[in-house]
């Protein structure tokens, strides 16, 4: 008698499994940035849904596209090429000509995630790597500001946006300053909260960094973020700019350096990249205070007025040196494993 | 293939032939080199002269000929023959033979490198007259529109560079405003998405102007005979 | 039920959800005989036994019928009184045939066992007791069915300070050692009052999850004076139960990498182990028999019972019913247990638990694999600190050497922790038990 | 202009850096960049290299000057670093077998390569005096071993990376070495 | 050594062009490859200044090949090849002072760039002086037209010319990365990864044909 | 003129001062080194260029002298080079019989079954570690083709059935496939060996045809009628002596299943008139539990 009608099924243990998988987690990183777009969406209208839309589009597209090309099933399906292009749009500036947000949508994924063996092989941050090679290619446009907040901005879109491909947009007389051009060039402060809120121009998705940590912290409950690295980040920059700030008053005070620029969204959204972060619990450390260091240093010391794009690629450049240098001490050895 | 075989694949160095072909080799290439550099030592230095006259000429309107001098034990001097040393002063004079200008170089770290500029001084109007930029790194496409934008290079029509009432230094700064804000002579007007760049020249200008203007304006005379 | 707080544990491990209702209320009970009983000859690590029957003799219940092949290696008896079929090739969990004693049980046989030569727990030497549990053919019942006496056997150059009970238990599913805790008190006081005496450890400590709060209490309450026992309660955690992990918790040393637990001065014992020595030593007698959680979404009578070694498993699920879309058959817990590949395959002396599961449990495991995204919980899951997520992409691209060199992968206990946590379901733990064969005949053939 | 010591330290470490500003010694760059080990000690190696010719080349350099010879600039530099290179190679490899393994097979390499002459050509084009030039060599070389070792750990990355087939092997190291440099223009303007 | 390759001369030319192009195949002397190609006349200048150099000191290597040790091979090699980096140098400056200050210090580095000497070890050191022409030209075009390349694509993408002349029309926006360092690291090897394509697309063919 | 002299005098004094150095420590600073590593280096193009992942020619030269690794890695040299390089270096073929690398197993799909349905990493180590693979006979070929993917000689393929199959033209007995094979299944012959055992069962009797048709029953025929003791039973399967004559296709003969077989340098087998003829085509499916 055959207590069993159908074949066993044979395979190795663990026969459990935890609940999450990494689409869930992508998943869930893009309902954290719902509250950051739709602001961003609030704050500079069309332009912002046209950049954010286009970007994410496009991301998924190129990845599509690629997965076609080469027979494969498609990828798509776990909502990484989605945050990229979200992310992506997120740090572009409002007015940017959609024709350049859509090539650094194509570069993010095609150059830098797909041509390193796609999802968890890419050594940079795809939407921060598209953004840098923007930022090369079209230096003036990427720092062209779009006020926030005007009036009209429901009703009508920035003539630079729709600039015919690869020609040169003509940008709208009113140019918006942001808190960080303002201290670099002109030496002028931003009022705190202003920047808190999001009241304030900049890149279309950097402006409120309290909505950007509310996503964070809806990341961190789940365990889907890893709350050092923003942690870490904050108080290396805070430290590092207080003390100069104590030296020298005009420098911008450490309040100022965390709520400006791109450091909310870069520090909460995109140094946490799992990819392009180191994995040991040292190397996650260190990492943030390189990333911490090199953004003050670039902001205070250097020639561009923001810095967090480029610590954060350099953090990514040196994840896997910190990998391999700062690893745990495994059970059992050492100076624990000899003791009786 | 045994230790026998192996000695033999190694021939013993002959000394002599390696001096021997080193050494004449040496001698070759030595002449090889000497003669290329007497047969286009003529040329080059003409290319070089032209293309500094060509720069002197430029930073100083209306100058047709020129006079290096260069300062000794604090004295002004005609440059006689070669000097690789010191800070050269390329006065320009016109037809007549009247001085109209001093060019001189200055340096100054600008977005990615040293920028080195050659700016000409004109004494009538105690200006800038003029400002090329002889060597730099800066982006193409941005932070060398300080070399094109012609916008920016107007600054240089006359950029005011006059002494205060003791001589001993600039009455107003040379200074850097946003583009397009310009309101007295002696400010810069910016280059929008080149601010660090054309912040630079400013730099670089008030640095070595402050520095040389009282000195050029003492010494005016001593630049006067062509 | 009333709560115990419990504060000890490692660091890292993962919290699966336990199944244990269902059958930890079950009191162990007795399971029939099978038609016939498979008695594979190599069932503990070791040397595999040597038949002293031949095909066609009759045996008695609880009679020698092989002896052990060497110092690693143990007894066998026989479960029932019957006839010995054949000796041949049966299959094992492992895949391989093994050679094993079949054994027909009479029709009525009964339940009574011959009588033997006890060891006394006053009288006897060390010596004698650890030679009582060879003959015993005592394993580990924790799962790893280890030789005991090997393991009790102190080597000279080492000592032994004290003596971990592991009543940890804490696979999913499984509620044996639970029930041996609650049902045989007495026999693990016994067991302990031996080991103690021949490993020469001053205390016992028997450490035990803090979701069994039944057992802690009476246990507690149920030492005997002057025995210098304690009952811990560490956190609900998985691998909680590895020796190594159980150490940490209870004694906040570590097993130095590649050693044994006596080089910290400690040596761990399964509860069920110590209730068996216990049990059996003062009458003489040999394991015939160990009681097993079966259970699991494809099991009609969950429950735990006392099954005669050798039971094939289809006999054992005919007797417990089996639902239509079981899939899967387990030996062990969920977490490192093991399926089989054939329902030949007869209960072992190192089986504790004989778990089943459906289609249903199939569908939300098997998932699809994504390339590992560096989210870290592998290495937040590694009780042993490793990094799993650069041993399994080193383990992809085939580069063992690094994988054994650099990231210690040798000290894996194959817990299976990372590959429970894996988001992107990386059979990260497979990965690592082929690495560490490869390397393993890449070192026995150098 | 009168650099200070701490400004051509760090231009020429980082802002300049010579292999990923300057393209200099990118032949060594892709090729002993695949295991982070032996790029530290070629790291290493092309230090001390750029620190013996900086120092030969200044003193080249005075002594051109002085025969009035500027011609032989160029083939002097060359003769003289390679045959000093060499000749501290033989050293070690006779007196220090094990140093000779750590650092010295890296020597040859070292010597046919851009960013040692380049940096004996810039020094005397910046017209640096002996200090400056010191610290020039030891920035350089500090740049470079950062950028080796940087590209090395990403390179033993993506050797276990499922990358496609066709940027397999110098493509997909030049593409890490666009966006490294890419990364090292964040460091512009510093020091200024 | 190499009296394997007495194969037809045109093949030692030829294989310099494209199956052993120095710069798409073996990937040698990077750096001026690199370093000046951010417009194609950069690009074109360098290449015919190295494949002057090539030839050259192929020529005279060859020459003196029996006369010259082995023990100094190389240091005269290098002698020979510095002699004409200094000779093209001048003549550069001869011929203009704007693309001496374009090339830059590259001129001068031309000494080291691997392919040179590479080829005066590897060809000119082993073969007669009429081969040793024949491959070093093979190389030097090979190179020049690699230069080419990449220096057309980086001037045209980067500021919309080619050679100087406006080819994409004046609203065209420069990608400026094109000729920034990093543009320079992805054209090359964007170059390396159509080769690896079409190279890979040759093998399946083959494959193909062969089954 | 004096530009003339200057040059001159400065070169030839840098040029002789090179000279004597080079002299010197030639003569000073020698060290013994194995003479082939000059030839080697000589032969290889001086790129110097790293693309071996040596640091540099010589280093390179002094790894492959020492065999620790082959010419193929350097890039930049012409095919024509590297087998010189190759050729130079060779040792000496000798005259040892070739050897292959043989299969003992022939229970593809079509005739051997499976029990149980193996998920996970798709390699036959890894299904052995997983209750044996699910293969109903725990000696067989899982058909995972481990060793297809070891072999660097593309020396073996998998056949339709799942069983692999070597090229003797190809192989190079490199052993690969030996070590990787969980179950064990090949080892290194002469290639003149072409009496062959397909069979690695232990299991006896005619059970085991129900699971696999071509399989061993341990009957004993052909050792019993082999001449000379040709062929021996152990552990129920016939062992081969192939130091007596093997050349002798008798046994295939014997054999009911065609367990014992003439192997062909094609690749294909000859079996014995007697064994029946496999022409199934199709997979055979699981038994049930
Ligand atoms: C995560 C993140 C990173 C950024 N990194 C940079 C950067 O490295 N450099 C930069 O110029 N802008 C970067 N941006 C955009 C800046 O925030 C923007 O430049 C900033 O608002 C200051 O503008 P300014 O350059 O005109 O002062 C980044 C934005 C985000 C969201
Ligand atoms: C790739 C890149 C290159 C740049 N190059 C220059 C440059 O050469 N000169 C310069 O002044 N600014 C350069 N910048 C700096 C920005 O353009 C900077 O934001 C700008 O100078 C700010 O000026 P604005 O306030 O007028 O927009 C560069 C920025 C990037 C991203
Ligand atoms: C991951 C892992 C989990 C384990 N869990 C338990 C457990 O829950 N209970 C247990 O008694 N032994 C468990 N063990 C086995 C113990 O490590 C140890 O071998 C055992 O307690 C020793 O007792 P024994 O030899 O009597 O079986 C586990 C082992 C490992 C590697
Ligand atoms: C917390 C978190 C942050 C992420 N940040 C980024 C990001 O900055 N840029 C990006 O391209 N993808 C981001 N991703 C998505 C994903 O990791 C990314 O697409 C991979 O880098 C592609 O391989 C993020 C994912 C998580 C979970
Ligand atoms: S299976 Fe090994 S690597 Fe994974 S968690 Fe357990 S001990 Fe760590
Ligand atoms: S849990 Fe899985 S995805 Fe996460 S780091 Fe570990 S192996 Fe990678
Ligand atoms: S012979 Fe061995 S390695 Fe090859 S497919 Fe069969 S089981 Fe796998
Ligand atoms: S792996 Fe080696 S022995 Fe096996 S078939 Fe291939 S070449 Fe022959
Ligand atoms: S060309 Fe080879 S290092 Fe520059």
């Amino acid at each position: 008698m055959n207590v069993l009608n159908k074949t066993l099924e044979i395979r190795t243990s663990p026969h459990l499994k935890s609940a999450v998988s990494t689409d869930q987690i992508m998943m869930h990183v893009v309902i954290a940035l719902v509250p950051t777009t739709l602001f961003a969406i609030y704050a500079f209208g069309l332009a912002a849904l046209l950049i954010l839309s286009v970007t994410t589009f496009t991301a998924i597209l190129t990845e599509h596209i690629y997965c076609r090309l080469n027979n494969k099933e498609t990828t798509i399906t776990d909502w990484s090429a989605a945050i990229t292009g979200l992310l992506l749009g997120l740090t572009l500036p409002p007015a940017l000509p959609l024709w350049m947000a859509a090539l650094g949508s194509v570069a993010s994924i095609a150059l830098v995630k797909l041509l390193f063996g796609g999802l968890g092989y890419n050594i940079f941050n795809p939407a921060l790597g598209g953004r840098a090679i923007l930022q090369a290619a079209f230096p003036v446009a990427i720092t062209t500001w779009h006020p926030a907040f005007l009036a009209d901005r429901f009703s009508s879109i920035p003539s630079s946006s729709f600039a015919w491909p690869f020609t040169t947009g003509t940008y709208d007389a009113v140019a918006g300053a942001t808190p960080l051009g303002n201290m670099k060039f002109n030496q002028v402060s931003t009022d705190v909260t202003d920047m808190a809120m999001g009241l304030t121009s900049g890149s279309v998705g950097e402006t409120s960094a309290v909505l950007i940590l509310l996503g964070g912290a809806y990341l961190v409950a789940r365990n889907m973020m890893n709350w050092k690295i923003p942690v870490v980040i904050f108080i290396t920059v805070a430290i590092l700019s207080g003390i100069v700030n104590f030296f020298n008053p005009n420098t911008p005070t450490p309040m100022f350096m965390l709520l400006s620029g791109g450091m909310m969204l870069g520090a909460v959204f995109m140094a946490t990249d799992m990819v392009s972060s180191p994995v040991t619990d040292r190397g996650i450390i260190a990492y943030s205070v390189i990333i911490g260091i090199m953004v003050t240093v670039i902001r205070l010391w250097g020639g561009l007025p923001e810095g967090m794009m480029y610590a954060v690629l350099m953090g990514n450049a040196v994840s896997p040196l910190l990998n391999r240098s700062l690893k745990s001490r495994v059970y059992g050895t050492g100076k624990k494993g000899g003791a009786k | 293939m045994n230790q026998a075989e192996l000695d033999k694949l190694v021939e013993a160095p002959n000394s002599w032939h390696m001096v021997r072909a080193l050494a004449g080799i040496g001698l070759m290439c030595a002449l090889l080199i000497v003669t290329t550099y007497e047969l286009t030592f003529e040329t080059i230095k003409q290319n070089k002269a032209e293309v500094l006259e060509r720069a002197i000429f430029k930073v100083v309107p209306g100058a047709q000929s020129k006079t290096t001098f260069i300062v000794k034990d604090g004295q002004v001097e005609k440059l006689q023959g070669e000097s690789n040393s010191g800070l050269k002063y390329y006065a320009g004079y016109d037809d007549s033979g009247k001085l109209i200008g001093v060019a001189l170089e200055a340096a100054g770290q600008g977005f990615q490198d040293i920028v080195r500029v050659l700016y000409g001084f004109s004494p009538d109007k105690q200006a800038i007259v003029g400002m090329e930029v002889l060597e730099s790194k800066e982006t193409p496409g941005l932070g060398d529109k300080i070399e094109k934008d012609e916008t920016f290079l107007k600054n240089f029509e006359a950029l005011d560079v006059s002494l205060n009432e003791s001589g001993d230094n600039l009455k107003n700064e040379i200074i850097f405003v946003k583009n397009g804000t310009k309101a007295n002579p002696w400010e810069l007007d910016g280059i929008t998405g080149a601010t660090i760049s054309s912040k630079a020249i400013a730099a670089i200008l008030q640095a070595s102007a402050s520095q040389n203007m009282p000195f050029l304006n003492q010494n005016i005379e001593n630049f006067k005979q062509q | 039920m009333t709560t115990v707080v419990a504060k000890k544990t490692f660091d890292h491990g993962v919290h699966p959800p336990t199944f244990k209702d269902g059958t930890v209320k079950r009191e162990i009970r007795q399971f029939p005989f099978a038609k016939v009983l498979i008695i594979a000859l190599s069932q503990h690590l070791g040397a595999p036994a040597k038949a002293i029957v031949r095909e066609g003799q009759e045996v008695q219940r609880g009679e020698k019928i092989a002896e052990s092949g060497g110092f690693v290696s143990v007894t066998m008896h026989a479960p029932v009184s019957g006839i010995i079929k054949k000796i041949g090739w049966a299959p094992s969990l492992n895949g391989k045939m093994v050679n094993s004693i079949f054994l027909e049980p009479f029709p009525a046989s009964g339940q009574t066992i011959e009588p033997s030569t006890p060891c006394d727990v006053d009288t006897a030497s060390a010596d004698e007791i650890i030679a009582a549990i060879q003959e015993a053919g005592i394993v580990g019942l924790g799962g790893a069915a280890f030789p005991t006496h090997v393991k009790l056997k102190i080597p000279e150059d080492k000592s032994i300070d004290t003596l971990i009970i592991n009543g940890v238990e804490c696979e999913p599913y499984l509620t044996t050692d639970h029930r041996v805790m609650l049902e045989q008190q007495d026999d693990i006081f016994m067991g302990i009052r031996y080991i103690l005496k021949a490993t020469g450890a001053q205390r016992a400590i028997i450490g035990i999850e803090a979701n069994k709060p039944d057992a802690i209490i009476s246990l507690r309450e149920k030492i005997p004076a002057g025995l210098p026992i304690t009952v811990e309660a560490v956190k609900v955690k998985y691998p909680q139960g590895a020796e190594k992990m159980l150490i940490t918790a209870l004694l906040g040393r570590e097993v130095p990498s590649g050693g044994l637990p006596a080089d910290c001065g400690s040596v761990v014992v399964n509860v069920a182990t110590t209730a068996e020595i216990g049990r059996l030593l003062p009458m003489g007698r040999g394991i015939i028999e160990r009681s097993i959680t079966i259970t699991g979404p494809g099991v009609e009578k969950i429950g735990n019972y006392l099954i005669p070694i050798g039971t094939p498993l289809r006999y054992a699920l005919e007797q417990a019913g089996l639902k239509k879309n079981a899939t899967r058959v387990i030996l062990g817990g969920p977490m490192m247990g093991f399926t089989v590949s054939s329902l030949d395959v007869p209960i072992t002396k190192g089986t504790s638990g004989l778990l089943v599961l459906t289609d249903h449990e199939s569908q939300l495991t098997i998932r699809k694999e994504y390339a590992c995204i560096g989210c870290g919980y592998c290495l937040d899951a590694c009780p042993i600190f490793l990094n799993p997520s650069r041993m399994g992409r080193l383990a992809k691209f085939e580069q063992y050497d690094a994988m054994e060199k650099e990231y210690n992968l040798m000290d894996c206990f194959e817990c299976g922790s990372c590959s429970y946590v894996c988001p992107s379901n990386i059979p990260l733990v497979h990965y690592f038990r082929v690495s560490k064969g490869i390397i393993r005949d890449k070192k026995a053939s150098a | 202009m009168n650099e200070s010591l701490s400004f051509i330290f760090i231009n020429a470490c980082l802002v300049n850096n010579f292999v990923l500003a300057y393209f200099l010694g990118i032949c060594p760059f892709l090729g002993v960049s695949g295991n982070i080990g032996t790029a530290s000690r070629m790291g290493g190696a092309v230090m001390f290299v750029m620190l013996v010719s900086s120092m030969c080349a200044y003193g080249i350099h005075l002594m051109l000057v002085a025969i009035d010879a500027p011609y032989l600039q160029l083939i002097s530099y060359i003769v003289v670093i390679a045959s000093t290179v060499q000749l501290v190679e033989m050293i070690i490899k006779k007196f220090s077998p094990a140093l000779f393994r750590a650092l010295g097979i890296f020597l040859p390499l070292i010597t046919t390569n851009c960013a040692i002459l380049g940096l004996a050509l810039f020094q005397t084009n910046k017209g640096y005096d002996f200090i400056q030039s010191l610290i020039y060599a030891l920035g350089a070389g500090a740049g470079f071993t950062i950028a080796l070792v940087i590209m090395a750990g990403i390179r033993e990355d993506l050797d276990i990376a499922d990358t496609p087939k066709v940027v397999r092997g110098t493509a997909i190291v030049l593409m890490v070495a666009g966006m490294l440099s890419l990364t090292f223009m964040g460091f512009a303007g510093l020091g200024g | 050594m190499n009296e394997a390759n007495n194969k037809l001369d045109t093949n030692t030319f030829i294989k310099g062009l494209w199956k052993e192009n120095p710069v798409f195949v073996q990937v040698l002397g990077m750096c001026p490859v690199l370093a000046v190609t951010n417009s194609a006349t950069n690009g074109m200048a360098m290449g015919l200044a190295t494949a002057f150099v090539l030839i050259m000191s192929s020529t005279l290597v060859s020459l003196l090949r029996n006369f010259i040790p082995k023990q100094v091979r190389i240091a005269t090699f290098i002698l020979i090849i510095a002699t004409f980096v200094t000779v093209a140098e001048y003549l550069i400056q001869a011929i203009s002072i704007d693309i001496h200050k374009a090339l830059g210090a590259f001129i001068s580095l031309i000494v080291v760039n691997c392919l040179i000497l590479g080829r005066a070890e590897a060809f000119a050191s082993k073969n007669s002086v009429g081969k040793s022409i024949l491959d070093a030209t093979g190389m030097g075009v090979g190179f020049t037209f690699a230069l080419l390349c990449l220096g057309g694509v980086r001037e045209i993408l980067g500021t919309g010319t080619f050679f100087g002349i406006q080819i994409l029309g004046a609203s065209f926006e420069p990608w400026i990365l094109m000729i920034l360092p990093g543009g320079g690291f992805f054209t090359l090897g964007a170059w390396l990864l159509l080769f690896n394509y079409m190279k890979e697309r040759k093998a399946a063919k083959m494959q193909e044909a062969t089954a | 003129m004096l530009v003339i002299l200057t040059a001159i005098g400065a070169m030839t004094g840098l040029t002789i001062a090179l000279a004597i150095l080079l002299v010197i420590a030639n003569k000073k600073l020698y060290v013994y080194e194995d003479p082939r590593i000059d030839i080697v280096e000589d032969m290889l193009p001086h790129a110097n260029c790293g693309a071996c992942g040596f640091p540099g020619c010589r280093p390179f030269a002094e790894a492959l002298v020492n065999s620790e690794t082959n010419p193929g890695k350097c890039t930049v040299s012409s095919p024509d080079g590297l087998d010189a390089i190759a050729g130079f270096l060779g040792v000496d073929a000798g005259s040892e019989e070739k050897r292959v690398a043989r299969l003992a197993c022939a229970g593809g799909k079509n005739v051997a079954r499976s029990r149980a349905a193996y998920t996970g990493i798709n390699t036959c180590r890894a299904a052995a570690q997983v209750a044996g693979g699910g293969k109903v006979c725990s000696w067989g070929c899982l058909g995972l083709a481990d060793c297809e993917v070891v072999c660097d000689f593309d020396a073996i393929s998998m056949n339709r059935f799942g069983l692999p199959v070597v090229d003797e033209e190809k192989c190079t007995a490199c052993g690969d496939c030996v070590d990787i094979c969980p179950k064990d299944l090949f080892s290194l012959h002469a290639i003149s060996h072409r009496l062959w055992v397909n069979c690695k069962s232990l299991a006896s009797g005619d059970e085991i045809l129900e699971y696999c048709e071509v399989g061993c029953t341990a009957c004993g025929r052909c050792a019993m009628d082999s001449e000379n003791n040709l062929i021996v039973m152990e552990n129920n399967l016939p062992v081969v002596d192939y130091s007596k004559n093997s050349n002798t296709k008798k046994p295939i003969q014997r054999c009911p299943t065609g367990a014992i077989v003439w192997l062909q340098p094609d690749g294909s087998v000859v079996k014995g008139e007697e064994s029946p003829k496999v022409l199934r085509k199709s997979e055979l499916p699981p038994v049930s539990s």
